[in-house]
């Protein structure tokens, strides 16, 4: 096993021709599977949502926006992503001291138009 | 009718259509292996006729300091050489659709077109990596056709005809005298993935170092029909390889066909096997290499040979 | 005594100017306050061939308003790093390289000329970095009172007034 | 028409030289970077190293922004050895402020740090595979690398830059599933390593292709002050866990590889033998892993003042410089990455080689272009190449349109 020659790996070569390759083909197979806590798009709950805009003050891109459309008293909570610029480092959830926002595991959302990657949450 | 015959034979079976529907398969095939040997999922059966016919379909980029006539015909002087010698061989049953004595000679000839097309491109694309992937191409040529011949020319000694054909149905007669030349047949095997320019001896179109080599600057319709070309070759090469080492035939046409088939395959298992297991070669060690065992083991063999025939004959 | 104490007092031993504008900042770590080009000219081959600070890591430019520092840092072959401040004005940056004795400070020193826009002198002919081929004369990017948002990508200008246009 | 973007010509034979350009774009470099060879027959006379290409303004950007949101950018500075970046500038800013994180954050971020040592190591062998045309093995080692891959997506939620780190801390704890995933991995892992190792040293026609290649023996390493690796393979002990152990290496045995090929065979050998390093490492972190909290508090502010942080990334020696002046944003922040350091060396390790060692040579360092050039922006629309690849764009989105595809709608790619 440990003399010197070409072709040490030609063995393990033929065994794998008789084994399940290790990759799968990607055509029509849908959505790949992720491990449990892999950081996918986050949710946003809005009825928690007190307007602090730490989650704004901390994500390093600048991706999140937290919108306020009602007055004071009355909220309308609105949170739009711009997927382009979102890093996925999940820092808002962290910050977030009313846990609004939280993790999911939607991997998913490759567009056609630039326009398109600012979603609302 | 004669004619006519003769013509279908050589447009359709086993001539020209034959040899480049088999030649995507062993593509295919090729592939498909070397992928599985990598614990991959390998390409699906129709990505080499869907490259073909993707790449007829893109737009032909000649470079503006290329000579445009042989940047165009090279890939065609490839395709026509391969095809035409694709002929001399036997495919169905153990006789070619042409047979005389010295064939092989011609085959041999003809095979070195597609690397001579391939330099000839290369050189004329007035690019830096083409020009260096032509002079490897050239510099391999000139180490491994010296060892092929002989390896090649071995076998056909104890036969006493250098007709392809006469040497199939003499080794089919006698299968036992095919075991005297398995050296050369290594030799062969190791010199035809030279001229393939397959992994370990792929130094000329080595994509870590000068990209594709010769044909970086081929595109579209030009760069389907080399790829094509390529592809036959590869059948060609499995062909006369089975054709003069491999000699197993049954006399029952259609099953020499079946075998034909089963023969090719093998060695292109072999091909795979080879490519899969190794690194690749500098062009130094290929020179070496070559010449101090390739050419060494063949030679000995011929004089081994030519002794054996003078027992034979008494 | 530890090693950084032992360093501390060879380098002030050999140049007395140094006393009381070196110290050990953090474990392992010798810093010294802004010293003068010719006082750094001193310094360097001893720190070289003496102290046996065999690296160059990097030079960190950094810009302290009126004038440009320039931390040149040295690692030995165990746990030490020696920062040598430099500080240039802005008003006429220049600096010497060291590359003669550290070959693996050329990068980062051009860097220096790149983004500061200090002058260099003595290095080797070679292609300049980090900026692109056609960046404007005259734009030092990590000096403080260059703003990105002013930069126009298209047309590689630096606008003085209002911000250019953002091309994400 | 000529093909566009590749405006080269011929070059002009002087003297038997032919000037070759690997790169900007050329496939054995991962990343933009040019190297202009001058080759005599097939061998080099004359290497330039160009590096510059990725700049992406990050140093600029921390400028701007402050210590939480830094740490993220810090983090993209590169794909492969993100942890280690992330960890520097963490224990940089722990640092400044005076704080001390608890034990166990400590623990973890070794084992994430030997985990991406490992992928990197993986990842590297096969790049240097693939380099010299050994596809098979590349294909195994990126096979067994996205195991480790696994579970860094396990434990940090991504594949590459994981995000573990944070001020203080670390984010995620390491629950007793990802424990038992991670032994199993391990277990299988080390089997694999074996087995590369004997192949590395066994088979002939990759010995023929590292052996004796990219040469830089240890006065050169000295001169040149080449770091991680490709020191160590020079039989010069840089390691900075073991010359000055931070965080939970003051605790953990770790046990310097070297090795005196000087050539990349070397440091083939010394990542191989790497590798099982992390692995003990990994399973003496679990097994001695102390409970508690992961993270602790760490004031927004920073005090003001500079550090100096060095870290053993898996290419080397990584240096952080933090300067602080007592606000939430940092003053300067400098990222000496380890290839920066390797760079110098090249036109040395090259100068006489073969033209089919230079990707090789190139490949041993481990390069990492992203690493090195993080300063400023890269503009476009300077000179003609430009003009000519938007003409084939334009080309490109009038065939589409023919075919009733409209892609001209889409976003510029720059």
């Amino acid at each position: 096993m440990n003399a010197k020659r070409a072709g040490k790996i030609t063995m393990e070569a033929l065994q794998n021709l008789f084994r399940r390759p290790a990759t799968t083909s990607y055509r029509g197979i849908g959505a790949p599977q992720v491990e449990p806590k892999y950081r996918g798009l986050m949710q946003y709950d809005k009825t928690d949502c007190i307007d602090c805009h730490l989650c704004m003050r901390d994500c390093p891109t600048g991706a999140i926006t937290i919108i306020n459309e009602g007055t004071k008293t009355e909220k309308k909570m609105k949170a739009v992503l711009n997927l382009g610029r979102c890093v996925f480092c999940y820092q808002c959830i962290d910050t977030c001291p009313k846990k609004c926002l939280s993790p999911s595991q939607d991997i998913e959302f490759a567009k056609t138009k630039k326009d398109d990657l600012i979603i609302e949450l | 009718m004669d004619i006519l015959i003769s013509l279908l034979k050589v447009l359709i079976f086993p001539g020209f259509l034959f040899l480049s529907v088999y030649g995507f398969i062993a593509e295919f095939l090729d592939r498909k292996m070397y992928a599985r040997m990598q614990n991959r999922v390998g390409p699906p059966w129709y990505q080499p006729i869907a490259d073909f016919f993707k790449m007829i379909g893109k737009r032909t980029l000649i470079p503006a300091d290329a000579s445009p006539w042989i940047f165009r015909i090279m890939p065609f002087i490839s395709l026509a050489a391969v095809s035409a010698a694709f002929l001399y061989v036997p495919v169905f049953g153990n006789k070619a659709v042409f047979s005389f004595d010295g064939d092989l000679i011609i085959v041999l000839y003809f095979l070195t077109m597609p690397p001579l097309a391939s330099f000839l491109a290369g050189w004329y694309s007035r690019d830096v990596y083409a020009t260096i992937g032509a002079t490897r191409i050239m510099t391999q040529m000139f180490v491994y056709e010296v060892p092929l011949f002989i390896s090649l020319l071995a076998p056909t000694l104890l036969v006493g005809s250098w007709s392809i054909s006469d040497v199939t149905r003499y080794y089919s007669a006698h299968p036992l005298y095919a075991l005297i030349n398995i050296p050369v047949m290594i030799t062969a095997l190791i010199a035809f993935q030279c001229k393939l320019e397959r992994a370990p001896f792929d130094s000329p179109e080595a994509e870590t170092e000068v990209v594709s080599g010769a044909l970086v600057e081929y595109s579209g319709r030009l760069l389907a029909f080399f790829r094509m070309s390529l592809d036959c070759e590869l059948v060609l090469v499995i062909s006369l390889f089975s054709a003069i080492f491999l000699p197993f035939t049954t006399g029952i046409v259609w099953v020499d066909f079946l075998l034909y088939l089963a023969k090719t395959l093998f060695t292109l298992l072999l091909l795979t096997l080879m490519k899969v297991s190794m690194a690749r070669l500098k062009i130094v060690d290929v020179v070496t290499f070559c010449w101090k065992y390739l050419t060494s083991v063949a030679l000995v063999q011929v004089v081994f040979n030519l002794l054996i025939r003078g027992v034979l004959k008494q | 005594m530890n090693r950084e104490e032992e360093i501390v007092s060879r380098l002030c031993g050999a140049f007395p100017f140094l006393t009381d504008r070196i110290c050990v900042r953090q474990k392992n770590r010798i810093f010294t306050d802004p010293i003068t080009r010719e006082e750094f000219e001193q310094i360097i081959p001893f720190v070289h061939d003496q102290l046996g600070f065999y690296r160059a890591c990097h030079v960190v430019g950094t810009d302290d308003g009126d004038s440009i520092g320039l931390l040149y840092i040295f690692s030995d072959q165990d746990s030490i790093l020696l920062a040598l401040r430099e500080s240039v004005p802005k008003s006429d940056p220049q600096a010497k390289s060291i590359c003669n004795l550290y070959p693996s400070i050329i990068l980062h020193e051009r860097e220096i000329i790149d983004l500061f826009g200090v002058m260099v002198k003595g290095l080797p002919n070679g292609p300049h970095y980090p900026l692109p081929d056609g960046w404007p004369e005259g734009n030092y990017p990590m000096r403080k009172d260059w703003d990105p948002k002013k930069f126009n990508k298209q047309t590689m200008k630096y606008e003085q007034s209002g911000e250019a246009k953002e091309n994400g | 028409m000529s093909s566009p973007g590749r405006q080269r010509k011929m070059a002009e034979i002087n003297n038997n030289q032919i000037e070759f350009p690997i790169g900007p774009q050329h496939p054995s470099l991962d990343e933009p970077g040019c190297f202009d060879i001058t080759l005599e027959g097939e061998k080099v006379v004359n290497a330039v190293v160009g590096v510059g290409y990725n700049h992406r303004g990050l140093e600029k950007t921390c400028e701007s922004r402050t210590y939480v949101q830094d740490l993220y950018i810090i983090e993209r500075v590169c794909g492969i050895c993100s942890h280690a970046h992330s960890s520097a500038f963490c224990m940089g800013i722990e640092e400044l402020s005076g704080v001390q994180i608890p034990p166990r954050a400590e623990y973890i971020r070794v084992i994430i740090a030997e985990l991406e040592r490992l992928h990197s190591h993986l990842l590297w062998l096969g790049v240097a595979c693939h380099e010299v045309g050994f596809d098979t093995m590349f294909m195994f080692t990126w096979r067994n690398r996205e195991k480790v891959l696994d579970i860094l997506a396990t434990m940090g939620g991504n594949r590459v830059n994981y995000g573990v780190n944070t001020i203080g801390g670390v984010r995620r704890d390491l629950d007793p599933a990802s424990i038992d995933m991670l032994q199993k991995t391990l277990d299988t892992l080390e089997k694999e390593i074996k087995y590369y190792a004997n192949l590395a040293k066994t088979e002939t026609t990759l010995i023929s292709r590292l052996a004796g290649v990219g040469k830089l023996s240890k006065e050169d390493v000295l001169k040149y002050g080449a770091v991680g690796p490709v020191a160590r393979a020079s039989g010069v002990r840089d390691d900075i866990r073991v010359i000055e152990p931070y965080g939970a290496y003051k605790e953990i045995p770790v046990h310097m590889i070297t090795d005196d090929h000087a050539d990349v065979f070397g440091r083939t050998v010394v990542r191989i033998l790497e590798m099982q390093e992390s692995i003990n490492i990994i399973r003496f972190c679990i097994q001695n892993i102390p409970d508690g909290p992961i993270a602790v508090k760490v004031p927004r502010r920073i005090p003001a003042g500079e550090v100096i942080i060095r870290v053993e990334a898996p290419r080397g020696e990584d240096i952080h410089y933090i300067r602080s002046n007592g606000t939430d944003i940092p003053d300067r922040v400098r990222v000496r990455a380890p290839t920066e350091a390797n760079w110098h060396g090249m036109t040395h390790m090259l100068t006489g080689e073969y033209l089919a060692d230079v990707p090789i040579t190139i490949a041993a360092i481990d390069p990492c272009y992203s690493c090195t050039d993080r300063a400023i922006r890269v503009s476009s629309g300077r000179d003609v190449e430009v003009m000519d690849w938007r003409t084939l764009r334009r080309y490109g989105i009038d065939f589409y349109r023919k075919k009733g595809i409209d892609l001209s709608t889409l976003a510029v790619g720059r």
